[in-house]
């Protein structure tokens, strides 16, 4: 089944498909184990994706189950060989990785922390996003990679990235944004099936996050977003967590009167930029909400794209509402100032309203 | 120059230190062992804003090292960097504000336990991405080496055992070794690298034998024992200040908590295993030494902890008390300088 | 002497300034040479930046001295210890440069071609961006990188990459894109006596360029556009070797009766937010010519900041003329296809202009 | 698994080899010298489209290992990959169409010199950021310890003496070691990293021995000498095939050209050290020990080398006569599947 993503808002009872309310770490952990189970080819490696070994029977233990649990279980099923704990190597595991794509298998790389990858940036940057497109697709690199991004926990500068822009900004590498149970279990199965090398980005904020999910299997269409509230006084872009801030922003503007649309854009490379254009030329007004920090940004793509291709339908101001260009700051207040929230969206958005 | 000289295990134990020093040793020690008790303490009170890495147990590891260094001497530090951090001079109650965030910690709370730095100190900063502290250690190295400062001036760049399997140990091994630079490796081999067992993911059983493949001596130490590894340190430190270039020490260690905070070590880790190291501890060896050899007495080492216990009561106190930072340290220290004022877009 | 960026179109005679006309790469050596000069502090390490040693006597060969000659014969007056050649261990040097910087000197690494950096991208992103912020201040990090950047020499995907975007988007970082001899030296000597992290992209198409630099001593102060042509049309903005296809097209243009005005960005991170408003205030359109990949690019960066800043002054969409979302082709007329040159940009000038 | 071995210098030569595997290695061997040779000198009359990196010198290295493989087998290559291809069986015309960036290249002209790969030879891509490829062929060997298939199929990574400095290496040293990977770590020491010498940027003399630091055996051989490698390789190939894990080999060799086309190896190295290589060049010494042992004839060699004479001739025609690419091709395989239709903004 390929559930449209057009047809948004899906909530329990949705359309009499059967599923349940189930928490977004859920989500990920049950669709890992049934992409294992329906393909022999796909196999985990990451650091702690099971977590220790006992010395004498060397079997493997669990103990740790990959950061947040998201890989916990599945040793028990599939085995050392095909849950494979990593030594401290991220560019070592990450090109063995590519190299296994390129030779017939379909991994799937626990990065832990979205922080990392910069350890592994060249492998993925020189030869996972590149190998297809140097060799003439002679080769295709089915890899899958996934890490744990944004602010909000207290792991403070080196651990609270959400750089997904500069992966976006690499040709031949897709990146996906889930924001919720749903998107999460569609989209991570859609980037293990998918034959290119796909970036699951998933925010810490979002792990704990309750959501109905259908039981049978189903895909995201990568590069499709979706509508999260039909409105027509302005347009809210928001993807990752932020789609998560914009549903909240939503309901606030409603009550003051303020009609909002939310895109949740899912994906961020390939993106939907028919959804984009389609929302603001009905809404003639937009703000693009990003934790990642503003530069340069997939926010600063989205006003393009819209400055540019829905120029004639703007009334007003194209608005970003982003992480400030500054690190990740590890005091709680701190740490809540840099991230966007709905207050922030709210008043930018009576900013262009008047 | 010898390339490829042999790794051996230092056996020996020395006496022949100060009666201040050997005091410092034992302040040292049981100053980080309660630091971490009481930071542990605050953590699950909710005090603590992040994740934090106690490093009880592994004390005589920065403790025996930095006994030889001095203010001018620089050392990069891990994620669990708080016994770096005291073994080096920094203070407890800067310590403790900043990792409950206060504007009166160390770096105003904008770094947090992963972050402590004292750059008066010659604490280059703890660093939350395993194995990326090294090369600054040979870079601190190498500003050395460019002033021609090396007896004044060496570094050490302490990590784990996991650290060992990122390439940028490798690549610092070698550029000091061809440059040689007055830098230390201080591995502090804990067994574990998060439930990870170094026996599984370290391909040697002598990571110090490593660096001979790199024209490093390696010494093996027992982490358990400050003064083994103060002895295999006064060699690695001599060799850097006399110019002749980098020292591996491999120092077998043990940390009595989980990975961090919240972490169950139990579920990886064996009794027997930590029976037998905290039958070692360094503050039970080194009490034991200095009584039986007559150095100190039982009662001034009673002395000692009480101290210690009231500092880090002060420390505590001071923390809680100390207000949140300004919401503009947000916006600052990003650039030194920045004519753009757009930092951001609200 | 700083000059003032904004008096821009420096010439031959140009105020009475004595100097004269060089290439590009020498105004950067020689810019190389009396920073050296002037700060006993400042040092290079790169791969074969002398190149070369005798085996008997030891003594450094200069055989090389560094890609495109740019540290050719500084080994002489320097001697080793500053001019520091390196095996190929990128995270590790720039790392020592970094350790070397927080601890009193002011480094300047040669990263040989631009694709390199993401080898030593934990280095940079993690570490020299991030460590005056994550400690307060305490410390700072006067260092300064630099790479040969772009297409168009036939080093095909993994040695042609623009992606200063990514630089840019990096909190911590600033990156200049000198477009001739005299910004090159103004913004080299800038960047090594700047207090933070700078990247110095050079794109090898402008390596053998010539222009007249004057003898003096000069900075351009980072985050500073000129203009490099007046015009009331169009905004053509440009950035490292796209300022000189942003001037042929301006010539182009002007043939045709259309009177556009050229800005040179100069540097990327920090950026001139006021010149891109202030000229497109007067012009009412923009193109922004780009040889990096678009998306979540400096371009789209541009296009955001002009669409929501000065919306009310544009008469049509804005535009971007970049790189296609593809890695770098081989092939010469691939190559160029990949490349926006001049046609492309008074096309697409004209398509906006009716 | 006893995981400090020691390395060895192989000194046994083995004439065990078939009457069609010697014609084989020979004529590789010659291929590569006369593919190098004819390729600059079209490189020089302006008909390749980039930079190119010959390997001529070094032939008996990708020979005395590719002989043991098959299609089956999977190499990594670096930018100075075209004796690799060869000797992995990839065809002259198309590769000499590659270089001159033709629609008939083995990568339809978009990747050039230092991204040749076929797939179907089991040959994974040159690569032009030094190290990188490493990892990939690790990953190889994964794929096939993952699918039992390690008797079929096993991985080769050829890299440099330069490229041992990079991280990566010994990250996929570690990590082949404790995984027990099918995968030959084959190091063509040819003395230089561009102008710069291995004596200066390599912290040991004997770059095999740091394998054993990850529990691999190292083995140094004379890259001169095709037998030598053969041998070597033999035992690599063996240990890989039967479930033993990695071998490191060093091939001692020598580039006879500059580090690319343009460059001028005169202005760093020592014309003695050409001659004395030169002197042992690898067709000079297979020709004295095939013919003194009276395996092959003089004059069957000499039609070897006029049949591969015949055989670049034509390749060059066809190169110089293909077609350039379409431009579509500029936007084609970024992706094997990508919807959305913005590929580029003109
Ligand atoms: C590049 C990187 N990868 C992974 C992590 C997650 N991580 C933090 S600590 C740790 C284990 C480190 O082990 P070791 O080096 O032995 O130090 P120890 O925790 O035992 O002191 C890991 C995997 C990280 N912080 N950085
Ligand atoms: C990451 C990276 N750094 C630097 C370079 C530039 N470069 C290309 S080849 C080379 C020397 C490689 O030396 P070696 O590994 O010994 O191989 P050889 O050229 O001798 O075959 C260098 C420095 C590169 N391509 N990639
Ligand atoms: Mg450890
Ligand atoms: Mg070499």
């Amino acid at each position: 089944m390929t559930i449209s993503s057009q047809s948004s808002a899906l909530g329990p009872g949705y359309d009499g498909v059967p599923g349940k309310v189930i928490r977004y770490r859920d989500a990920f952990n049950s669709t890992l184990r049934s992409e294992m189970e329906l393909d022999p080819d796909v196999f985990l490696i990451g650091e702690d994706i099971s977590g220790g070994f006992d010395k004498d029977t060397l079997e493997p233990l669990d103990a740790w189950g990959g950061p947040f649990a998201a890989t916990k279980g599945l040793i028990q099923d599939f085995g050392p060989e095909r849950i494979r704990d990593a030594p401290i190597s991220e560019a070592g595991f990450v090109g063995a990785a590519i190299g296994a794509a390129l030779t017939g298998l379909r991994p799937v790389v626990d990065v832990m922390y979205f922080d990392f990858i910069t350890v592994a940036y060249d492998q993925l940057l020189s030869n996972a996003a590149k190998s297809r497109y140097m060799f003439a697709g002679q080769t295709k690199v089915p890899l899958t990679l996934f890490a744990r991004s944004g602010a909000g926990t207290g792991h403070a500068a080196q651990h609270s990235e959400s750089f997904y822009s500069m992966l976006a900004h690499i040709p031949g590498l897709k990146v996906v944004v889930p924001s919720d149970p749903y998107s999460c279990k569609g989209l991570l199965a859609a980037a293990i099936r998918d034959d290119d090398p796909v970036f699951v980005v998933n925010d810490k904020k979002l792990i704990n996050l309750e959501g109905f999910v259908p039981d049978e299997s189903y895909t995201i269409q990568l590069g499709k977003g979706r509508y999260l509230s039909r409105g027509t006084d302005v347009t809210l872009i928001g993807m990752s967590y932020t789609s998560v801030v914009c549903q909240e922003a939503e309901k606030i503007l409603k009550e003051q009167g303020i009609d909002a649309e939310v895109v949740d854009m899912l994906s961020l490379s390939p993106f939907d930029e028919e959804i984009i254009i389609e929302s603001v030329k009905k809404t003639n007004r937009v703000v693009i909400v990003d934790e990642d920090t503003p530069r340069a940004s997939m926010a600063s793509e989205f006003a393009a794209i819209i400055s540019d291709k829905a120029f004639d339908y703007l009334d007003a101001p194209v608005k970003r509402v982003t992480a400030p260009h500054t690190p990740v700051p590890y005091n709680k207040n701190l740490e809540q100032a840099f991230m966007p929230d709905a207050n922030d969206v709210v008043a930018t958005v009576k900013s262009i309203i008047s | 120059m010898k390339k490829n000289p042999k790794s051996k295990t230092n056996t020996k134990t020395s006496f022949d230190i100060s009666k201040e020093k050997l005091i410092w040793m034992y302040s040292s020690m049981f100053r980080i062992r309660r630091f971490e008790e009481t930071m542990l303490e605050q953590t699950f009170k909710g005090n603590s804003m992040g994740v934090t890495h106690p490093s009880d147990g592994q004390e005589a590891g920065p403790v025996g090292i930095c006994a030889h260094l001095t203010d001018k001497d620089w050392i990069g530090s891990t994620h669990r960097g708080h016994g770096h951090c005291i073994a080096k001079g920094l203070e407890t109650d800067r310590m403790m504000a900043e990792i409950m965030g206060r504007s009166t910690g160390q770096c105003h709370g904008k770094g947090g336990s992963m972050h402590i730095a004292d750059f008066s100190k010659g604490m280059l900063g703890a660093n939350a991405i395993v194995g990326a502290s090294i090369p600054l250690a040979v870079g601190a190295a190498l500003t050395s080496k460019y002033k021609n400062n090396e007896k004044e001036s060496i570094a050490v760049a302490f990590f784990g055992d996991g650290a060992t399997s990122q390439g940028v140990l490798h690549e610092s091994m070698n550029l000091s070794s061809i440059w040689k630079l007055p830098v230390i490796f201080a591995c502090e081999n804990n067994g574990y690298a998060e439930a990870t067992p170094s026996w599984y993911a370290v391909s040697t059983d002598d990571i110090a034998s490593r660096a001979e493949g790199y024209g490093i001596p390696g010494l093996q130490v027992d982490g358990m024992d400050v003064f083994s590894v103060y002895d295999a340190a006064k060699e690695a430190v001599n060799r850097a200040r006399s110019g002749e270039g980098p020292t591996f020490l491999e120092i077998k260690t043990y940390r009595y908590h989980g990975h961090f905070h919240a972490d169950d070590p139990k579920k990886y880790r064996k009794q027997e295993e930590e029976d037998y190291y905290k039958s070692r501890d360094c503050l039970i060896l080194f009490e034991k030494k200095v009584v039986d050899s007559n150095l100190i007495k039982t009662e001034e080492l009673k002395k000692i902890r009480d101290q210690i216990e009231d500092e880090l009561v002060r420390a505590t106190e001071f923390a809680l008390s100390s207000p949140m930072p300004d919401n503009e340290e947000l916006y600052k220290d990003v650039y030194v300088e920045y004519s753009n004022s757009l930092m951001g877009l609200r």
